[in-house]
């Protein structure tokens, strides 16, 4: 990014800089920036700590031994052109030029305190946001290079099945949920109810649907004694009994016998038509 | 100035493109995206398709051509276990359901006519269509009068769903017969009343 | 009551739901869904993703373990001819964008306020705004100071769409050590400053 910068203007040659023990003279540069240029360095920055860095790099100062008054004379250079130019300025900028003045003439104090001591520099602070910027900045580049999604890789997927479809999930249905449906039939059809109540076995009733449901499977046609399960005891014979007699009542069966002590069958009812 | 591409490069690029579209894509979408300055003849793709559906014809998915072009999807095996990865929760049953599936339950064989008149409103298809489905009423058999209706069941799924051995489990319900006015004068006439106990 | 399933129809059970599902299937949520009923061991699932990587190594297309599971991805090197497939879909961000997301990425929890600071300029509503509707970061509490700034953490899919499984597969920062504002003192006051550069 930096090398695509238009040229900066030196006003003063540059001190020798030593980077990594190498001496390193710059050159005086042109003077003259256009003004859109200018606003394209601007925006080229991300704050006056990518700015600092950037003038840092371009003339190989040392960033932890860092020349105050060279950079300090540079960065303002810059500010005052850019407000020459009018170019609105963040606040950040101007924030920055200060601090630069402050550490500027903290130098020039004579050091009271032992020189070795690192936290009494006042270019200590300056110099650790920088270096934690350079390093963000770097970490940033980084990210912006790992492979991802949607740049270097694309997700692979495929469609489904045809006959695909979802998973339903059934509602759960609460017994007492049952019970309380029934007692609102019950309540609400009062009006209807007759005087007779008449108590019948669950049991007679499902044994009636199963009697039905047999009668189908075999088209229709059963011998009378195939509709008993002995196993089942005196208890099961009596249901059974009164489940064929409820079917009959009900027109939902017919009982046939072609002669006297001949075997009885039971039928499906059919209709007259 | 056609690059080059070898039929393994060739064969990558076009299966990662039909897995990375969202869409199907045919010959034509893959010559002008993807094979866009590379020259690969008709003939040449036709080939690589080929290739990718033998590559795919035995994994757990395969290699489609529909009407807009191929696309990979899951093999029609596989559908029931991966439906867990897209559960759907369907709403909560009607009072209308239960009321009829408790007229079921105690009043078996029955039918829909004969729901409705005991509830007093009809009873909708939808209805009988969700206690079916769900498994819990069957048709055990179908009443001779006209239009010969259904005779609803429930069903051991029923049974095994609410943890009861036998109907009779169900609580009694004493009032229950007087809602058939019509069949407890019949019993009375019959006076068969006290046998059916 | 659990069914059985052989080693090829695992594979194609595992591959098919990989690519069905919109987003990376961790084991767990491998296992309670579709191998739900099979009672397929951590060691033989291992096992098969292994075969399934390996089956795919050298095709267009590879399975990957991101943070939030296993997907399959086209390989990097084709993303050049892909990308012909989404002309208008190519999604670059600002480095004011990039910087912040490192700076949550590797100093989280981190506030607002302290990315301003690092970074010496304001970070803008819009930035923020960008970076979590992408669903890269969230607020994760707040730090009790005046005004409670929200404290942001880069999220799974942050990871997800960079390819990371973990936040320490993110490339290392440059002496890291020396930054840390409290231990650099530390380190200052011992006696150690040489040794920070």
């Amino acid at each position: 990014m930096a090398e695509q910068l238009p040229p900066l203007t030196i006003q003063q040659p540059l001190p020798l800089a030593f980077v990594r023990g190498e001496a390193v003279l710059e050159r005086p540069e042109d003077l003259y920036i256009p003004p859109d240029a200018l606003e394209v360095l601007l925006d080229t920055f991300e704050g006056p700590l990518d700015f600092l860095l950037y003038l840092i790099r371009k003339h190989k100062f040392d960033l932890v031994d860092l020349p105050v008054n060279e950079i300090t004379l540079q960065y303002m250079e810059y500010i005052e052109l850019m407000q020459e130019l009018n170019f609105e300025l963040a606040a950040e900028y101007l924030v920055m030029a200060a601090m630069l003045a402050e550490i500027k003439s903290r130098l020039l104090l004579p050091k009271i305190t032992n020189l070795e001591d690192d936290e009494h520099d006042p270019r200590a602070e300056l110099v650790r946001r920088l270096q934690e910027y350079e390093i963000f900045k770097q970490a940033a580049t980084d990210l912006d290079v790992l492979p991802r999604d949607e740049r270097d890789y694309f997700t692979a997927q495929a469609s489904l099945a045809d006959n695909f479809s979802p998973l339903l999930i059934l509602p759960d249905v609460d017994f007492t949920e049952l019970i309380s449906a029934l007692n609102d039939i019950v309540k609400r059809s009062k009006a209807l109810a007759h005087h007779h109540i008449q108590r019948e076995h669950l049991s007679t009733r499902e044994r009636m649907s199963r009697i039905l449901d047999l009668l189908q499977q075999r088209q229709g046609y059963l011998e009378f004694a195939e509709c008993f399960d002995l196993t089942e005891g005196r208890e099961g014979v009596v249901v059974t009994f009164l489940a064929i007699l409820e079917l009959t009542k009900e027109k939902l069966v017919e009982l046939i016998q072609v002669a006297p002590y001949a075997q009885i069958h039971v039928k499906l009812a059919l209709s007259e038509a | 100035m056609a690059q080059k591409i070898n039929d393994i490069q060739l064969l990558q690029l076009v299966e990662a493109a039909i897995f990375a579209a969202e869409k199907p894509l045919s010959r034509a979408e893959l010559q002008a995206t993807v094979l866009e300055g590379f020259n690969v003849s008709a003939k040449r793709l036709l080939q690589c398709l080929k290739q990718l559906q033998d590559d795919y014809s035995a994994r757990g998915i395969q290699l489609m051509e529909t009407a807009s072009g191929y696309r990979f999807q899951t093999r029609p095996e596989l559908s029931e276990p991966l439906a867990r990865l897209w559960p759907e929760r369907s709403p909560r049953y009607s009072r209308a359901v239960l009321e009829t599936l408790a007229l079921i339950a105690y009043r078996q064989p029955i039918t829909r006519g004969e729901i409705e008149q005991i509830r007093g409103v009809s009873v909708s298809s939808q209805i009988m269509r969700t206690l079916t489905e769900r498994g819990w009423v069957k048709v055990v058999g179908h009443k001779e009068v006209p239009g010969r209706p259904g005779l609803y069941a429930t069903t051991e799924a029923f049974l095994d769903y609410f943890g009861l051995r036998h109907l009779d489990q169900l609580p009694p319900l004493a009032e229950f017969a007087a809602l058939q006015p019509a069949e407890a004068e019949l019993l009375t006439t019959v006076g068969m009343t006290g046998e059916l106990h």
